[in-house]
C-alpha cells in the first residue's frame, strides 16, 4: 500500500493516474496542507499511524506534528477544538475515526459549528471541514456502517459532500477544505480501495452541483458515494432488456442540487432514489419531494425509494441483505416503468 | 483552599494590589451591579423576556477577566458573564441586547472583543477555549485563553475531555469555574462528586486552586498568576472561585421550592462590593468620596446602557437568511423569497 | 399554578375536568408511578423544582425521592444511566429538560439506548421514556426551541410521538411509559399552558395511529404538537372562504400512520405537512413522501410544506418570522388548490 | 501505586491467595490464553474478519472479574473482554461469534449471563453500569457493577460523567480501567492528562487504585476489596490495571507504523501466566503435572469453542427485523415484506 502512495505521490498534479480513493484523498489533504500553512489535520490516529484507513498516511511525516496530529480519544473535544482554532484563525481539518462515533460530538456539530458564524452575525466563521468515514459495505463492527447524512442535511448551517471515486474526492475535498463554510465531508469507506484511473483536477463545479455519471432516457437513478456503483451496475443490467437509465450522483447532499434533479426527471419522468441509511426521514424522502415539487405534472409515476431497512445496520452476514440490492433497484426500475 | 470565607463569612484586604487596580476593580464591579438592578427592571418591565442576575459574583468575574490583556488573550463566557463582559471592554449595550433576545449571541463582535459570544450550552464552550488556546501555541503567540464554567457545568463530559486536551497539549487554557453553589435547583453535593472542581485538576496533572470569589483581589491574584504560567508555556490551570448565586437562577426561577433563603441571607450580608469597599477604605485605597464619585459614575453608566438596549431596533426578518453561510445557496435565496412574499408581505 | 395542580389532583380519573397540558402530563406521571413500582422518574432539575416546566410539581413529595430524583448536569449520562436502570429492572421515565440540550446525550440514545434490545436479540428491552420539552414558540433562549423528530424518526428503534393537547397528552404518556419500546415523548412547550377541557382517559387507540382533529374535504392539513393549532386557526379562516380543510394530527411520529395519511388524502386529493423543524431533511419530507407513494393517482397537486427555514432558530423577535405562519399555510393551501 | 512490575519487570507471588482459588485462575488464563490463539488463527483463515486480542491482558480481566459473584453481579464490558466473559463463565461459542460478525453484540443470552452485550462504543457504557448500580441500590440489592474501559476511553466525557454519578449517588460500581498503555496508536502519554487514571478518582472524592494488571493476585485482591466495600453500601472504586496490549490493536492493524517493539518485547517476556505460573510452583499450589493437565484441559476447551464459533449458522435474514422492536410496527412488517420478495426471493 505504502509504494502505491509513494507511486501517486511522485506523479505531477495534472497528469492522469491510477488512484484508488484513499490516495486521492491523501494527495488533496497534501495540496491543502502545502498551499495554505492555516490548514491542520486532528483526529483519532491520523498521525503516526496515519488513519486506520491510512488517508492520511505520510502526512505526519511530510507536514510535522503540528499541523498533522493525534488528539485523545473523544469526539466532542475535537469538534469543540475545532471550533476554537477556528476563532484563532487555522482552518481544521478534523477525522471522526467512523461514522457512529460522530454521534458523541453531535452537541458541537449542530449547537457549535453549525451555528457559530450565524450566533456572531457573521464574525466568527467555522472553516471546518469534518472529515467522516461513512456508510457500510465493509463488513465492519458495529457503529463502522451508519450514514448520518440526513442529520447533517437537516441541520442549518452545514454542508454536506459525499464523493464516489477518486477525481471527484480530490476535487471536491480541496472545494470543501477552501470553503469558508464548515462541510461535513463524507469518505464512503467501500470505495476507499476502488482504483481508477483519475485526473486530480482543480474544482471546477460549483458548490452544490450534481453529476449524471450515465446518460439515459427511461428513468433516473439517483445516489450518493458507493450506491452510485450499485446504481451504474442496475444501469448495465437494464441497458441489457434495452432500459436506458440515468444516474445521477447527487454528491452534495446539502445543498441539494434542486434544479439538477428537475432537470433530470423533467425527461426521464420516472425517478428511484438509493441509499444506504434507513428508509423513515433518509435523505430520499427529501430528494423525493423536491422531485415530486418540481416535476409533479411530468411524473409518469411516484419516485420510488430504495433504502436500508428501518433496522440498526447489521453485522457481517446480513449487510447485504440490509444494504440496496441490485434486485432491489431492479424492483423499483421495473415498478416505476409498469406503474 | 478553602478559607472561612468561603462559607460567606469574614472580610477580605486589598492591601497586596495597587490602589489603581482597586479603584479599576471597583468601578465596574459597581457598574455591573446597577447594570444587573437595571436588567431586573427590564426584565419586569417586559422588556425583557428573561435575564440571569451575576448579583454577588462580580468579584469572581471581574476579579478574573481583570487579570487578562484584552489585547491578546481571549474569553469564552457561558450565559452569566455580565460583569466579566463589562470588565473586559466588551460593548454593553450589544452584549445585553441577548437577554433582550434580539440576537442570541448578543449583537457585539466577538472577533474585535475577543469575548466570545453568549453560550447557552453548558459546559459547551469549553473546548473551544482550549482549540483556541492550541491555536495560540501552534501560532508561536502569547495569548491565554478563558474558559468560563459553572458547577452544574463541571459535570458535562465536555469540561473533563476539555481539560485533558488541555493537559495533554499543554495548552494555555485557564479552566474558570464560577461555583456559585447552585446549578439551577441542584446543590452543590448532589452535583459535584467529591465537593470541588479545583481538586479535579490534580488528576489531569494540572494546578487547581481554590478561591474565595468573594474576595476580589484574592481572585485577582490567583487568576494573575494562571495567566503568568500560562502566557509563559506553563500550562493550563483550574481556578473554583467559591461564591453563591444570591438571585435566582433566572427571572423565571422560583428558588423558594428548593432552597433556604436563610443560606443565601448570609451570603448576600458578605457582599463581594461591600467587602471591597471596606477594605479599600482600610487600605486607604479611596476614601467615601471617591467612592461615591464612582458609584455616581457607575449608575449613570449602567443607565445609559439600559436605554441604549431598551431602544436598539430590532433585528430585520431577513437576517435569518444573512449569517447561516459565508457563501449562501440558491436553496436559502429561495426560502428568503419565499418568506419575502409570505412573511413580509 | 400550584393550586391548579391540587384541584387537577383532587378530580377522579374519569371526570371531564380543565387541564393545561402540563398539568395533564403531570396527571400521567402520577398514574405511573402509582401504577407501577418499577417507574423511575429522573434528570435536571424534576425533584424539589418540579421540572423548569412544573411538569413534575408535587411528585417528589408524593413519591419520594427514591422514584423522582435530580441527576448531575450532564445528559450523556442521564440517558446511558437510564440504560442501565432498565437493565436492573426499572422503567425509567428520564427527562432531557429541553430539545436542544438532547445533543449531548445522542451517541446514548442513537447508539445504546435504540439498539441494545437489537443488539441483545431481545434479552434487554429498553422500556425508557425520554420526555423530551420540545419545540419553539416561546421566544425562550438558544436551543430551548428546536424540534428534532427527523433524527429520532430515523433512528431505527425508536418509537417517537408528540401530543398536540392535554387529553393526547395524558393518554399519550400512559402508552408511552407502558410500551416495552424506547419512546421519545416530545411536549410542544407552546402548549404547556393551553387549558382545555379533557377526559383524562386510558389509551384507545394503538400506537402509530393518527387522528383526524378537523374533517374536510378540499384538502388536508398534517401537523403535530403546536402546529396543528396553527392548522385549526387556518382551517377556520379558509372555512370563511368555502374551503373545508381536513386537519390531521399525526402525533407519532415514528411509526407514522401511512394508512391514515393515505385515507384522508385519498379523499381530499391534496395535503399541505407544516412543521417548526427546518425544511430540509425535515419529517415533512417523509410524510410528503408517504402521501405520494400512497395517493399518486389521487393527488391533484404535489404535497406542499410549509416549514420553518432552513437557519437556526433564531431569538424573540425573529421567532414569528420562522416558523409557519398562518399566511404561509393559507399560500400553500391556495397554492394546492389552484395547482 | 505503581510497584516497578508495572514498568514491565519482577515477579508475582501469590503466597497470600489461596490454591484453589489460584488454580482457577490459572485455568481461565490458560484458556483465554489458547482461545486468543486460535481466534487469531481463525481470522487468518477467513473466518473472522477481524479480532481483537486480549493476550497479555489476562491477569487484568481475570484477577478483576473472578473478585465477582455472577449469581448477582453485572458486567458491562467493551470489545475486548474475552478473558472475563470466559472467567465470568459467559457461553463462550456465543461470546466469540461477535467476532465472526455473525451479531454484534455476540450470542449469549446477556440477562442470563449478567454479562452485557459486545459494546463498540468506546466508553459509551460506563454510564450504563452506574445506571444499573443505582438501580441495584434502589431495590436493595447487593450486587455490584463492574465497568470495563481503556486507557483511550478514559478520555471520552462519558467516562467523567459517569463517575461524578457515581459519586453522588454512592453507587455500588467498580470502574476497571484496563491500562495497556496504548489506545490503538496513541500511547498514554498523549492520552492520558496527568499520566494515571486512579489519580483521578480523588477528584470525585472515590478511592482509586494503581495495580500491576500483569499481577493477576494483586488485581484480583485489590479487586475483591473494592467489591466487597461495593457491596456494603461504600459506593464505588476507581481500579486502574496497568498492563500492555502486546498485540496490535487488532489484527487489522500495523504497530509498526507508530511503535518500537523493544517495549512490546520487554512486556511479552512479563507475560501474566508465565508469572502466575512460576508463583504458583514457588507457593506450592500446584505442581508442573497438574498445571501441564490444566494447559491439556484449556486447549482442548479452546479448540471447541473455536469449532463451535467456526461452525455456528448464521443468522437468517429475517433477524434484521425480529428484535428492532419488543412491540413491531406496520411499516416494519411491510419492509419484511419487501426483504421477503426482493432479497431472500
Ligand atoms: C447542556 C445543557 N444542559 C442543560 C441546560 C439547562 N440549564 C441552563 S443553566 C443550568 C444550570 C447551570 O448551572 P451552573 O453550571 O452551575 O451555572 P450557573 O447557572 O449556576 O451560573 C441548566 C441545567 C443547558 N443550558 N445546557
Ligand atoms: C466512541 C469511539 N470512538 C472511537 C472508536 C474507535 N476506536 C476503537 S478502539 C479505539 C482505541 C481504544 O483504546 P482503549 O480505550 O485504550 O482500549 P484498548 O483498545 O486499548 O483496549 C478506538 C479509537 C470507538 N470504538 N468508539
Ligand atoms: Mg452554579
Ligand atoms: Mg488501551
Amino acid at each position: 500500500m505504502t509504494e502505491l502512495i509513494e507511486r501517486a505521490e511522485s506523479a505531477p498534479e495534472t497528469e492522469t493516474i491510477e488512484l484508488s480513493m484513499q490516495q486521492a484523498i491523501n494527495r488533496a489533504l497534501r495540496t491543502l496542507l502545502a498551499e495554505d500553512p492555516r490548514v491542520l489535520l486532528f483526529g483519532e490516529d491520523v498521525g503516526a499511524l496515519g488513519g486506520v484507513f491510512r488517508v492520511s498516511d505520510g502526512l505526519q511525516k511530510e507536514f510535522g506534528d503540528q499541523r498533522v496530529f493525534d488528539t485523545p480519544l473523544a469526539e466532542s473535544a475535537i469538534m469543540g477544538m475545532a471550533v476554537g482554532l477556528a476563532m484563532n484563525g487555522w482552518r481544521p481539518v478534523p477525522e471522526l475515526q467512523f461514522d457512529g462515533f460522530a454521534y458523541p460530538a453531535i452537541d458541537q456539530i449542530v449547537n457549535q459549528v453549525a451555528r457559530m458564524n450565524y450566533r456572531t452575525r457573521g464574525a466568527a466563521p467555522m472553516p471546518i471541514t469534518l472529515r467522516l468515514p461513512s456508510f457500510g459495505g465493509i463488513q465492519a463492527p458495529e457503529h463502522h456502517g451508519e450514514s448520518l447524512e440526513a442529520l447533517f442535511a437537516h441541520t442549518p448551517g452545514l454542508k454536506v459532500v459525499a464523493p464516489s471515486d477518486p477525481g471527484e474526492a480530490y476535487s471536491l475535498l480541496l472545494q470543501s477544505v477552501r470553503s469558508d463554510d464548515p462541510v461535513v465531508y463524507m469518505e464512503p469507506k467501500a470505495c476507499y480501495w476502488d482504483r481508477r484511473p483519475v485526473r486530480l483536477s482543480e474544482p471546477t463545479d460549483p458548490i452544490g452541483t450534481s453529476r449524471v455519471v450515465r446518460p439515459g432516457r427511461h428513468a433516473t437513478l439517483v445516489a450518493w458515494g458507493a450506491m452510485v456503483h450499485r446504481c451504474l451496475q442496475v444501469a448495465e443490467l437494464a441497458a441489457e432488456d434495452g432500459v436506458e437509465l440515468e444516474v445521477l450522483d447527487l454528491r452534495w447532499l446539502k445543498p441539494i442540487d434542486a434544479a439538477g434533479l428537475a432537470a433530470s426527471v423533467a425527461r426521464t419522468k420516472r425517478a428511484v432514489v438509493v441509499h444506504e441509511a434507513p428508509l423513515t426521514a433518509g435523505l430520499g424522502a427529501e430528494v423525493s419531494s423536491l422531485i415530486t415539487e418540481q416535476c409533479f405534472r411530468d411524473l409518469a409515476a411516484p419516485v420510488q425509494r430504495v433504502t436500508g431497512f428501518d433496522v440498526p445496520y447489521p453485522a457481517g452476514p446480513l449487510e447485504h441483505q440490509y444494504l440496496p440490492t441490485i434486485d432491489r433497484v431492479l424492483f423499483a426500475v421495473q415498478r416505476t416503468l409498469e406503474y | 483552599m478553602p478559607s472561612p470565607e468561603s462559607t460567606g463569612r469574614g472580610a477580605i484586604t486589598v492591601e497586596h494590589l495597587s490602589p489603581e487596580l482597586t479603584r479599576g476593580l471597583y468601578r465596574d464591579m459597581r457598574t455591573a451591579r446597577d447594570l444587573d438592578t437595571e436588567a431586573i427592571a427590564l426584565q419586569r418591565q417586559g422588556v425583557f423576556p428573561a435575564y440571569v442576575s451575576v448579583r454577588g459574583q462580580e468579584a469572581a468575574q471581574v476579579g478574573g477577566v481583570s487579570a487578562l490583556d484584552p489585547a491578546r488573550d481571549f474569553v469564552f463566557p457561558t450565559y452569566r458573564e455580565m460583569a466579566s463582559a463589562l470588565a473586559y471592554g466588551v460593548e454593553m449595550v450589544g452584549y445585553m441586547s441577548t437577554h433582550r433576545a434580539l440576537w442570541h449571541g448578543g449583537l457585539y463582535d466577538v472577533m474585535e472583543s475577543r469575548f466570545g459570544a453568549v453560550n447557552a450550552v453548558v459546559g459547551g464552550p469549553v473546548p473551544h477555549a482550549v482549540g483556541w488556546a492550541i491555536g495560540e501555541s501552534l501560532r508561536g503567540g502569547d495569548g491565554v485563553a478563558m474558559a468560563y464554567f459553572g458547577d452544574g457545568a463541571s459535570s458535562e463530559g465536555d469540561v473533563h475531555e476539555a481539560m485533558n486536551f488541555a493537559g495533554v497539549f499543554g495548552a494555555p487554557v485557564i479552566f474558570f469555574c464560577q461555583n456559585n453553589q447552585w446549578a439551577l435547583s441542584v446543590p452543590n453535593h448532589r452535583q459535584v462528586a467529591g465537593g470541588s472542581i479545583a481538586a479535579r485538576a490534580e488528576g489531569y496533572g494540572l494546578p487547581g486552586v481554590l478561591v474565595d470569589g468573594n474576595d476580589v483581589g484574592a481572585v485577582h491574584t490567583a487568576t494573575a498568576q494562571a495567566v503568568e504560567r500560562a502566557r509563559e508555556g506553563g500550562g493550563p490551570t483550574v481556578i473554583e472561585a467559591l461564591t453563591y448565586r444570591v438571585e435566582p437562577h433566572s427571572t423565571s426561577d422560583d428558588p423558594g421550592r428548593y432552597r433556604d433563603e436563610a443560606e443565601a441571607d448570609r451570603w448576600r450580608r458578605r457582599d463581594p462590593l461591600d467587602l471591597l469597599r471596606a477594605a479599600m477604605i482600610e487600605a486607604g485605597h479611596a476614601d467615601e468620596a471617591h467612592l461615591d464619585r464612582v458609584d455616581a459614575e457607575a449608575a449613570a453608566r449602567a443607565e445609559r446602557i439600559r436605554d441604549g438596549v431598551a431602544t436598539a431596533p430590532e433585528p430585520h426578518g431577513s437576517e435569518l437568511f444573512t449569517h447561516v453561510f459565508r457563501e449562501s445557496t440558491e436553496e436559502l435565496s429561495r426560502q428568503r423569497r419565499t418568506w419575502q412574499e409570505e412573511v413580509e408581505l
